[in-house]
């Protein structure tokens, strides 16, 4: 009997969360830490078998579908339960339940004596649930099922520490700024299965290019709607701004949801529908021109971070800015693959900065650390491989995955776009190099404290770092450039870009351009590594110098261009100020008042009629007299 | 006898006595006379219905004036020991001193 | 063999129960107790084989019972059952079992009354939802509201007078429209057919011409838009939920809502239907003001009842807007959220009414940091509000969905933006709204559930609250069953509302027809395209795509 | 004939308005004598002897001595009218018993104009036999329902006039009082 090969692969976290929930505190710490973490390996396991079933068969017909049930029918509309297994999504589970296993590894460790610990697991898994739903879901339905599913792990595991205000506060402005999403998203929804008749992948994007005019209004429509659903998920700009405070929550969390996984769904979104975005050019421009904008401007309010996870969260804002620049210019594999090799040193940034923290006893300003690099060996370690990669520097990930996004754009003569692409490499590389700097190299700033208990991570939280290491370290080649049919990872996920309509081919650029472009890349890189090594190694006073002479850009810059400051006093506040006097004065004044007043009216009409009763039987017999008169009057005209 | 009255004499004659009685209600202060003016208004009825009995032949307008009397005299019985009643709590018969029906 | 009558049966057996627990000792507290409880679990045993019994695909009304009632008039007690109303018998039953257990703790003084007010109250629900006989239905309308108005006017809060005077008021002025309405029906029948009955199928039947159409469906609008309650008319429900006791604004939340908009699907909908097509984009339009408003409303509001009691405002507005999207997913959606409607606030309720008997304060600023004190009850509580969120895998997700897809497709005349040279319908555009609602039943919601739940414990008093009890815990596990239940599998309650929504939907398409009022021609296009081939779309989507 | 009904119709209006307008209640309780005793020469004239009679001894002999007797009894002095108030229902009653007069006449003289104004037939047999026969027989029930009105009237009066025990106190001091 051959186990269903999908819709396993979510079922198995689920089931974990249900014996958590059933088995409850019997299970003990080992007990929990064991089902979570066996529950995503088994995942990942099968995630690979799946994968390899799916490599067996032909490259032409290289999905697998495998329907549940149906979920929900009335009249013409029917979605049903069901998974779909194609190299796109294939890529995608086996990157949520790799990194996925190595931080629920590494939660062991970090959230060892934290009171709720089989609260923490049980969310994690939970959102390997959702996630992986998301990533297979064969409709729109069930992939906004997974969508709202993240972001209600994000709500939980944001807030985990809720006895924090802030925590909470943050959990809840994650929450409401995903959900801002969700609008565009079932928005978008709406328009597709109005005009295409269904929501089921496979069925929609085969009749769109007859129902849809290519570049007319209704698609633009729609796929903008998604894209705004993409933003509120991948913290694009405008809806970015619940990602630096999700840094609230434990960092295993920050590691796994900001950075591997659920932020990417909106990069997954996007590609999964390019045959849509293909049939509109302009959303198409709007995502690179929105993924490179946010790329520059994220990297710019990361040089001036001081808080370790502050500095990469804007980091993985400006990294998803760059795919969404990859799939903007057409370039999905590239973005996907960006996606990927992100996921690796991303993941592992965090991870390290989460020992360091661990190791400083949640110290997490960068000002108090410096020197740690012979103290925190393993740490150091990865987390320069890990800061090597991001900026590009050839024989790590970073350097394939963001060059070949960079090379595309420009091939696609987005030269804008590719412009702000390098600009933002060389932020990026000065913003990595300069923490790496601040927190391993240079003088000690060690709180005494802290000084006293420093101590490298246990064993459980070092592997998964050193997997890490490997595979950002290893991840690129699979992408080597200048191969003939396009390096490996382009080949393995043609077969899902090739469906969509004839897209204008990027122009295939010469070889002598291509190493002109590698060279570009690198050589941004390089100059970011040694401007931060300049300036926070060798003389860190011109630093200082630096930063008194640019002071306001540079509290602009720490202040996040009061862009939270600005939303709430131009959204939050006004819509509560206009919540408030709808209620005291619209609901209780004109709508109660009416009906209050409609009672008051008819007691003032009684209180008239009431004197009429005076008492004296006088008045009385003139009112009968009056009757009377009126009475024979009426006969007489009447007769 | 010669000529039988004129039917429409014996109602204007009614009507005349009618009047009389209900301003006799309205205009007086004294419940007693009120009474009287009723019973005049009552009169002035019975008159009405022998008139209409002798010009219609039928015996039942004198009838029904035998009725009309029963009910009057139960009438004025009953009021008559409402104002007695009311002189002893009130010691006044003017009808507009008193009000305790007042809503 | 005259077959068990098994409505009146269900209709009356409350009503048994409650008149015996009038003869009980009013000391005996226990006793009271265990026998409303027995009397409210047998009335739910009895109701559940309705479940399966009634055959969804079968037309017409099935336990069909009818007698003579008032002959000289015409009128009969004709009861039955179909999908709709089967769904809302059971909801009624389930949650009118789970108030009793979960009054337990809140009614301190009179509690045989209280409970026998409770089953009276049930025996009006199911009357009400079984009548086929337009007086009939009348009565047991006008019979639902004196439980109800004693409920609240005794065991309520400080305003409690008010509260129950208004809601009563308000809803007899309603219904008293109705009766009028109801009257004008029977004449209509009579001088038209001769005959003279109140029944429901032969009003069906009856062709009413357009212009009194109106008026008459304009009288029943009013009476079941206070009952809703739809925008402008709503003002009574968040007086009536702060001052009823816990039990009776669970009931007055869960059952008594739908009756409004139960009163649309099952008369005003199909006995006017070129009035109700007419007048859909205003319902509609209402509808959203509703959704709207009442969230942004109940975002600003200190006290938990009332906030909950805006937030039944928004999610009933939504529910209009699927009964008034006049499709097959509108429909579906509507009936829907009528069930989670009833479970999820009726849960909210119950859980406000937990807190409120350990603290005995409604004001969201007396708690703070709950989560610590009493976990289990924050789990349940996140659950629930996230039902009512419609957060999807919820119940509150398939409604909410199916409403929004209904509303999207719903095509009154198209309303063409030149500029954009788009043509959205008026569907569109309701739905735009109608999702912005969704937005602002989160932040409410989460604002709420942050203050209450979250955040350090501030007030001494929190600190020591005692958990759930075991039986607080048996009340809500049904509720979460539920929620996920449809959440997950929403198909089985869709297959059996969906023939009948069927029916109704063809009736009002039929009569339509009949009465010559112009179809417009979008507006059954989609009953019409569920029989053509999916190439259909193409056509009518590549035009408006252009 | 028409002469005796005119003497006896003048007599009539003349007393009944000195009725309503005399000061003294003991004479206006006597004009009211005055005038039963004429409205029952007025029945005799139109041949309802019966009734004549049984007005003058109902009427005039037993509720106007009830009358009297209560005047005597509750020995009351002049009316006295005096106030604005009473002035403005004084013209109001008069205005209206004007209204009501002339409504009345134009009736009388649009609507009956045409009666039969023949005397018709005589009666058969005796006026009193006649009622009698037809009391006893259609009138039956009704004849038993006022002699059961009559008998709850006096229940009623005896309970009133007797007054609550309590007030039996009272009334005694009312009455030392002039």
């Amino acid at each position: 009997m051959t186990l269903p090969l999908i819709s396993l692969i979510p079922a198995l976290p689920l089931a974990a969360v249900a014996l958590h929930l059933l088995l409850g505190d019997r299970l003990g710490k080992r007990g929990t830490a064991l089902l979570a973490c066996g529950a995503v390996g088994a995942a990942f396991l099968l995630a690979l078998r799946a994968v390899f079933a799916l490599a067996a068969r032909p490259e032409a017909d290289r999905t697998l579908v495998e329907i549940v049930t149906t979920w929900m029918r009335a009249g013409d509309f029917s979605v049903d339960i069901s998974f779909l297994l194609d190299p796109l999504s294939a890529v995608m589970i086996l990157v949520v339940t790799g990194v996925g296993f190595l931080i629920h590894v590494y939660s062991i460790g970090y959230m060892a004596h934290d009171a709720s610990f089989r609260r923490f697991f049980l969310y994690l898994n939970l959102f390997m649930f959702a996630m992986l739903t998301l990533v297979l879901a064969d409709n729109f339905l069930l992939m906004f099922v997974g969508w709202e599913g993240v972001g209600l792990c994000s709500y939980l595991l944001i807030g985990f520490w809720y006895e924090r205000p802030s925590a909470a506060q943050a959990g809840k402005k994650a929450f409401v700024v995903n959900r801002i999403g969700d609008f565009g998203f079932l928005l978008g929804m709406l328009t597709l299965f109005a005009f295409g008749g269904t929501l089921n992948f496979t069925r929609l994007f085969a009749v769109a290019p007859h129902v849809f005019a290519a570049g007319g209004t209704v698609i633009t429509i729609a796929t903008l709607l998604l894209f705004l659903g993409a933003t509120g998920k991948s913290a694009q700009i405008p809806l970015y701004v619940w990602l630096p405070d999700a840094m609230e929550g434990p960092t295993p969390v920050s590691a796994l949801i900001h950075a591997a996984t659920m932020v990417t769904a909106g990069v997954y979104m996007v590609a999964r529908c390019h045959v849509l975005f293909r049939l509109a050019p302009v959303s198409l421009e709007v995502v690179a021109v929105v993924g490179a904008a946010t790329a520059l401007f994220a990297a710019t309010i990361g040089l001036a971070q001081n808080d370790i996870k502050r500095v990469l969260a804007y980091s993985t804002v400006s990294q998803l800015g760059y795919m969404f620049m990859a799939c903007g210019v057409g370039a999905f594999s590239a973005g996907i693959f960006h996606l990927m090799t992100h996921s690796f040193f991303k993941a592992l940034l965090f991870l390290g900065a989460g020992s360091v923290i661990h190791a400083l006893s949640n110290e997490q300003d960068l000002r108090r650390m410096g020197a740690l690099s012979s103290r925190l060996p393993w740490t150091h370690g990865t987390m320069l491989v890990a800061t090597l990669a991001i900026t590009g520097l050839p024989p790590l990930a970073g350097f394939f995955s963001k060059d070949e996004i960079l090379s595309s754009a420009f091939a696609s003569g987005h030269f804008g776009v590719w412009l702000v692409g390098v600009a933002g490499a060389v932020i990026t590389a000065f913003y990595m190099f300069r923490l790496y700097i601040l927190c391993f190299r240079g003088s000690s700033r060690l709180t005494h404290e802290a000084e006293q208990h420093l101590h490298e991570s246990r064993p459980s939280m070092i592997a998964p770092l050193v997997v890490l290491a490997v595979l950002s370290a290893v991840g690129g080649w699979v992408g080597m450039p200048f191969q003939a049919g396009g390096h490996a990872f382009e080949r393995w996920l043609r077969p899902v870009f090739e469906g969509g309509p004839a897209f204008a081919p990027a122009r295939e650029l010469s070889h002598g351009t291509e190493w002109a472009l590698v060279a570009v890349s690198v050589t941004a890189g390089v100059i970011g590594i040694l401007t931060a090594l300049r300036l926070y190694l060798q003389s860190p006073q011109t630093a200082t110098s630096l930063a008194s002479r640019y002071a306001s850009l540079r509290t602009l810059l720490v202040n996040k261009y009061w862009i939270d400051e600005l939303l709430d006093a131009a959204v939050v506040r006004p819509f509560g100020a206009f919540s408030g006097w709808l209620w005291r004065f619209w609901d209780v004044v004109i709508v109660d008042g009416t009906v209050n007043a409609v009672g008051y009216a008819l007691e003032g009409a009684s209180a008239v009629l009431r004197l009429f009763q005076t008492g004296f039987v006088g008045t009385y017999a003139l009112f009968l007299a009056l009757g009377v008169a009126a009475m024979l009057l009426h006969f007489l005209r009447h007769g | 006898m010669s000529g039988v009255i004129p039917l429409s004499w014996s109602l204007a004659l009614s009507a005349t006595l009618f009047v009389i009685g209900v301003v006799g209600v309205l205009v007086r202060r004294n419940a007693l006379v009120i009474f009287m003016s009723i019973e005049l208004m009552l009169n002035a009825a019975n008159l009405a219905f022998v008139a209409f009995g002798r010009s219609l032949q039928s015996l039942d307008g004198q009838i029904f004036v035998f009725f009309v009397m029963t009910v009057a005299a139960a009438e004025v019985a009953v009021g008559l020991a409402i104002i007695v009643n009311l002189f002893r709590l009130r010691e006044t018969v003017f009808v507009d001193e008193v009000n305790l029906l007042k809503g | 063999m005259m077959a068990f009558p098994w409505l009146s049966w269900l209709v009356f057996f409350p009503l048994m129960g409650a008149v015996l627990l009038c003869m009980m000792p009013p000391a005996a507290n226990r006793l009271i107790r265990t026998w409303a409880t027995v009397v409210a679990f047998a009335e739910l045993a009895f109701s559940l084989p309705l479940w399966w019994r009634v055959i969804p695909g079968q037309s017409g009304w099935q336990f069909g019972e009818r007698h003579d009632w008032i002959p000289s008039l015409g009128a009969s007690y004709h009861l039955g059952v179909d999908g709709i109303s089967m769904l809302l018998a059971l909801l009624t039953t389930v949650m009118t079992a789970i108030t009793v257990v979960g009054a337990y703790a809140s009614v301190e003084k009179r509690g045989r009354e209280f409970y026998a007010l409770l089953l009276a109250l049930e025996t009006g629900m199911l009357g009400t939802f079984f009548s086929l006989d337009l007086l009939l239905f009348y009565v047991f309308w006008e019979a639902m509201l004196i439980p109800m108005y004693l409920l609240i006017g005794i065991w309520g809060g400080p305003r409690r007078v008010y509260a129950a005077v208004k809601f009563f008021l308000y809803t007899m002025a309603g219904s008293v429209l109705m009766l009028v309405a109801i009257l004008a029906l029977y004449f209509m029948q009579r001088t038209a057919t001769g005959v003279a009955t109140f029944d429901l199928d032969a009003f069906y039947a009856l062709v009413i011409p357009g212009g009194a159409q109106t008026w008459l469906f304009l009288a029943f609008a009013v009476a079941f838009a206070i009952k809703v309650p739809m925008f402008p008319l709503h003002t009574w429900l968040p007086d009536a939920h702060v001052e009823a006791p816990t039990a009776g604004s669970v009931i007055l939340a869960a059952v008594l809502l739908k009756m409004g908009t139960y009163g649309f699907l099952r008369f005003a909908m199909p006995l006017f239907p070129v009035a109700s097509a007419h007048f859909a984009p205003w319902i509609a339009g209402l509808a959203i003001v509703g959704v709207v408003y009442g969230a942004l409303v109940a975002m600003v509001q200190p006290d938990l009842k009332k906030l909950v009691a805006y937030s039944s405002v928004s999610h009933l507005g939504f529910c209009m807007l699927g009964l008034y999207a006049l499709n097959p997913q509108g429909l579906a959606g509507g009936m829907l959220q009528m069930l989670n409607h009833g479970v999820s606030t009726g849960a909210l309720f119950l859980l406000v009414g937990v807190i409120y008997e350990r603290r005995h304060t409604r004001q969201i600023a007396d708690f703070g940091g709950l989560w610590k004190s009493m976990p289990v009850y924050g789990a349940v509580f996140l659950v629930v509000m996230l039902s009512s969120i419609g957060l999807p895998g919820t119940n509150g997700f398939v409604g909410e969905f199916l409403v929004l897809l209904g509303a999207f497709r719903a095509d009154t005349p198209h309303v063409g933006i030149p500029l954009l040279h788009l043509a959205p319908t008026w569907g569109n555009l309701w739905s735009v709204f109608a999702a912005l609602g969704v937005i602002l039943s989160a932040v409410y919601m989460l604002r709420m559930f942050q203050r209450v739940m979250f955040g350090p414990i501030t007030h001494p008093e929190n600190e020591k609250l005692a958990d759930l009890s075991m039986r607080e815990r048996l009340v809500f596990a049904p509720i979460i069953v539920l929620i996920f239940w449809i959440g997950v599998m929403p198909q089985p309650v869709l297959d059996r509302v969906q023939p009948a929504l069927g029916r109704t939907l063809r009736l009002v398409e039929t009569r339509m027809q009949v009465s010559g009022a112009a179809l417009p021609a979008t507006r059954f296009a989609p009953l019409a395209r569920s029989a053509a081939p999916p190439a259909g779309p193409a056509a009518r989507g590549g035009a408006a795509g252009r | 004939m028409i002469f005796l009904f005119a003497g006896f119709a003048a007599l009539l209006v003349a007393s009944s308005l000195l009725v309503v307008l005399h000061r003294n209640p003991v004479t206006s309780a006597l004009f009211l004598v005055l005038a039963f005793c004429s409205l029952g020469g007025i029945y005799l004239l139109l041949q309802a002897e019966f009734v004549a009679l049984v007005q003058v001894i109902v009427y005039a002999g037993a509720i106007m001595v009830l009358f009297l007797f209560v005047i005597m009894y509750l020995n009351l002095r002049q009316d006295v009218e005096r106030g604005v108030q009473t002035a403005i229902r004084r013209g109001l009653g008069w205005l209206v018993g004007a209204v009501l007069l002339a409504e009345a006449f134009a009736l009388i003289a649009k609507r009956w104009q045409v009666g039969p104004v023949s005397g018709g037939p005589e009666m058969l047999e005796g006026n009193t036999q006649a009622i009698g026969r037809a009391l006893y027989t259609r009138y039956l029930f009704p004849f038993e329902i006022t002699s059961l009105l009559l008998l709850v009237a006096m229940i009623g009066v005896i309970v009133i006039a007797k007054g609550r025990g309590g007030t039996a106190a009272a009334d005694d001091s009312a009455e030392e009082k002039p």
